[in-house]
């Protein structure tokens, strides 16, 4: 198998987060897998993407231009990468910061969710949507299993942190069912 | 069972520094390597180690000096200006025949330039960089594994020739991860009778470069020079993965081997026979390897983030009649897979009489 | 006896202790040159002004030539 | 009644001529760091890192361990040699070029780190190896090869204070400027090598020992007029003193 997708947002949203988390899930499935981040001059709230391979080969290039899939959390996101999508790729949007109108892609399947409000009504913070994102993702993917991506979080939520764990396993298992429901806005 | 991680290569060459009993680490701020000496102020001091932010790649080339002086496995890490700045320490530590570390996670010059990948300090890394007849070891790591593994290898390397050596890698390698092993081969620190550690139980001695005597200087660049010979003998890593009746060879090295890497398996899906080597060692440089290879094929093409550095040892090693063209892109770009398989198309369908030719982005 | 002794042949003549020797007892020999091509300093004691041992030729000696001895005070 | 030998050449310094020019100070402070290094008995744990300069040649004469340093970066390698080897001695020996040119962002830095090394400086107010150029530490009105009119200093500045500037850097615990051109002065220098080293015999921090120096070759006067313009014009514009001892009792 051979999977790609770029995640990418705002700064502070926590992609390149969901990006390594995501990683860490395909290390412990044993598949070979690179995260790459976009990096520049840093700026709070500027643009920030990673990409993830993740492959059961040795893989060859960790950057891509032409992912298989898109997780778009912003307007400028959305923007610089749709096009690049592999046709009959995936896209996850995320609706509480982009309008879905903004989506121009006809060859894809396309998820939209309101992850920030979601994050929110199910967490109490706003800051859990790239966890509602990357279940949805996850799920519709099937690069890792969900099961996984729990033991993934486990590295990344200790010590001090592990109060969020168990919010953020909400968070990605509310994205997932959103999927799995078929409650997607987009039908 | 050795600990598997996923890690940053920037992270995974400090381990790396570690687990070869380097303990002293001097260096000064500069992107995209910050993460090695950010990393290191941490980490050093759990290792009873020490760590300085030098007040100038100056002062940091010239303290790793003092310390390998001292019979210490010490390091240093920087990016193109810095690295030109440290060329005089570098150039002083050849000459007085004393290993240490630098690392460059490069950025793309000249000048200030900018901060994306580049490979265009593979000329100043394998040529010596600074004055005088000398070269550093150079190992060009092209996966996370390998930022941890050629770290641990240079230092063996550079004590074993008391020669400083460099990681020479780039921006791609220092930010991405993958997982690694962190396997280390034990620990074992070479003695050091030459060190300087005062005169107690022996006879005071000296670190010097200065030969002022008729014929002194002369007999010690012969010396120097035989040690790379050796090196070139002795110490070559290359890594090929080659096909019968080869239409084309593919040269790169660093991070851009791993876009390579994908064009080539691109490129067999096509049924194109293409070959891959890829120097490890960039200096010393499998002069021998490639002219081995290149008898067997007509074509090569080498691809670089630069104008064209490597290209210029491929085509001294080629065995005659072999001809290389280059893709080059020497400005942040990275050369992808597709990119890479355009241009392999276009050679193989070239015939036999390709010229020489530079192939840009 | 006090005296001193200058290493005349490795001396440069730069006469620091010519200048400083409180009783003069230094000199320049102007009759020698040494292997070096210089007139070498010269110790010549004066019973009427001996030399004290007070090794301020030596202290100023920039090449570090001189060697002084002192007579030992009477111990019992 | 028996001679007793009260002065000689100290062990540390090897049995050698010295290049240097006849009236030349290098000599003086050789031998002052020698005897303080036979006084401490240190001999066997002492590293030596001479400058570029007149200087470089220490190996020869010194009997201790000795590393080379480029042009400047003396204080650098110290550093890295205090670093590693915590237990020794370590000390530059540099020029005014070496230390107060191209070598200030080492010196400054060195010592307000506070390493615990020596620094011993050597102020003749010219480049001695290079052929009598300017230096930073030339005085106004000096000629020298590269100030053929004097040096001015409406265009090449006024002559550089080291031992002024690094007294009150937090990480100096000593800090001293003494002079080599008569034997009372050779006396007091003796002093101030001794603290110097016996500071960081104790883990006291960085100590700095500049040392006023004539260089008749390149001041084109004899021996004997050195020691005026010593006296006359170098007191003036760099006056003796220990400025810091933070030790001091």
């Amino acid at each position: 198998m051979y999977y790609d997708v770029i995640f990418s947002g705002f700064g502070g949203q926590g992609v390149l987060l969901i990006g390594d988390i995501l990683a860490q899930a395909a290390m412990l499935e044993n598949r070979h897998v690179t995260w790459m981040p976009s990096y520049g001059v840093e700026i709070r709230g500027g643009a920030a993407s990673c990409t993830v391979v993740i492959s059961s080969q040795k893989i060859g290039s960790p950057i891509t231009e032409e992912p298989c899939g898109l997780l778009a959390m912003s307007k400028p996101a959305l923007l610089k990468f749709q096009h690049k999508v592999k046709k009959g790729g995936l896209l996850v949007v995320n609706t509480s910061f982009v309008e879905p109108e903004m989506i121009t892609r006809e060859d894809v399947i396309k998820i939209c969710l309101p992850a920030s409000e979601i994050s929110y009504r199910e967490t109490g913070d706003y800051k859990m949507a790239n966890a509602v994102l990357l279940g949805a993702f996850v799920s519709l993917s099937r690069v890792v299993t969900l099961q996984g991506m729990e033991e993934a979080l486990g590295v990344f939520f200790k010590e001090e942190k592990q109060k969020l764990l168990p919010l953020m396993i909400k968070a990605l298992q509310y994205g997932s069912e959103f999927v799995c429901a078929g409650m997607n806005g987009d039908g | 069972m050795s600990e598997r991680k996923i890690l940053r290569g920037c992270v995974a060459l400090a381990e790396g520094a570690i687990a070869a009993g380097c303990r002293f680490y001097f260096g000064y701020p500069i992107t995209p390597q910050n993460d090695i000496p950010e990393y290191l102020s941490a980490r050093l001091p759990q290792v009873e180690g020490v760590f300085i932010q030098a007040e100038s790649e100056i002062a940091s080339i010239n303290m790793l000096l003092g310390a390998a002086a001292a019979g210490a496995r010490a390091m240093t890490s920087s990016s193109g200006p810095g690295i030109s700045l440290m060329q005089e320490g570098l150039s002083y530590m050849a000459g007085s025949e004393l290993p240490g570390l630098v690392v460059n996670i490069t950025r793309i010059g000249p000048g200030l330039g900018g901060i994306a990948a580049s490979q265009g300090d593979y000329r100043q890394a394998t040529r010596g960089g600074g004055h005088g007849d000398y070269h550093l070891i150079v190992l060009a790591p092209n996966s996370v594994q390998e930022m941890y593994d050629l770290t641990i290898k240079a230092f063996y390397l550079a004590d074993k020739y008391r020669n400083p050596a460099m990681i020479l890698s780039d921006a791609i390698l220092g930010q991405m991860k993958e997982p690694l092993s962190l396997d280390p081969p034990p620990l074992v620190l070479p003695e050091k009778p030459w060190a300087l550690t005062g005169a107690r139980g022996r006879k005071a001695q000296l670190i010097k470069s200065l030969y002022l005597a008729d014929g002194e200087m002369e007999q010690h660049n012969w010396h120097l020079h035989e040690k790379y010979r050796r090196l070139e003998r002795e110490e070559v890593l290359v890594e090929t993965d080659l096909e019968e009746k080869m239409e084309v060879l593919l040269v790169a090295f660093g991070s851009c081997s791993r876009m390579v890497h994908s064009a080539v398996e691109l490129a067999r899906s096509r049924g194109i026979r293409v070959g891959f080597l890829r120097p490890v060692t960039v200096y010393p440089f499998p002069r021998q390897a490639l002219r081995e290879v290149s008898r067997e094929v007509g074509k090569v093409l080498v691809v670089e983030m630069n104008t064209g550095q490597m290209w210029d040892d491929v085509r001294l090693s080629l065995y005659p009649g072999c001809r290389a063209g280059l893709l080059a892109r020497p400005g942040g770009g990275i050369p992808a897979p597709g990119q890479i398989l355009a241009e392999i198309e276009n050679l193989v369908k070239a015939g036999d009489g390709i010229d020489e030719s530079v192939y840009q982005a | 006896m006090n005296r001193i002794e200058i290493r005349d042949e490795s001396c440069k003549g730069c006469q620091y202790c010519v200048i400083f020797c409180p009783r003069e007892l230094v000199q320049i020999d102007k009759g020698r040159i040494n292997a070096l091509g210089y007139n070498p300093a010269r110790f010549v004691d004066n019973p009427d002004r001996p030399c004290r041992g007070c090794a301020l030729c030596a202290e100023i000696c920039p090449d570090a030539l001189i060697e002084v001895y002192r007579k030992e005070k009477g111990r019992s | 009644m028996a001679l007793t030998k009260v002065f000689t050449r100290p062990d540390s310094l090897r049995d050698l001529d010295f290049h240097f020019c006849p009236g030349c100070h290098h000599g003086t402070a050789h031998r002052l760091i020698c005897e303080a290094i036979d006084y401490h008995g240190i001999k066997k744990k002492t590293i030596g890192i001479p400058g570029v300069g007149c200087g470089v040649f220490l190996y020869n004469y010194f009997d201790l361990d000795v590393c080379e340093a480029p042009h400047g970066r003396a204080p650098a390698v110290a550093t890295g040699f205090k670093r590693v080897l915590p237990q020794n001695i370590i000390f530059t020996y540099q020029g005014d070029g070496d230390l107060g040119s191209i070598g200030m962002s080492e010196i400054i830095h060195t010592a307000n780190r506070g390493e615990n090394i020596t620094v011993f400086f050597i102020n003749n107010s010219v480049y001695g190896m290079t052929g009598g150029q300017m230096a930073p530490t030339t005085l106004p009105g000096q000629k020298t090869t590269t100030t053929p009119y004097g040096r001015d200093f409406r265009t090449e500045g006024y002559p550089i204070r080291m031992t002024e500037m690094l007294a009150p850097l937090e990480g100096v615990a000593f800090a001293a400027r003494v002079s080599l051109h008569t034997p009372s002065q050779v006396k007091k220098a003796r002093k101030a090598v001794l603290r110097a080293l016996d500071i960081q015999l104790k883990n006291g921090g960085f100590s700095f020992v500049e040392f006023l120096c004539a260089c008749p070759t390149n001041w084109g006067l004899s021996p004997r007029q050195c020691i005026e313009k010593i006296d006359k014009e170098m007191l003036q514009a760099f006056p003796l003193g220990t400025y810091k001892d933070r030790q001091g009792s």
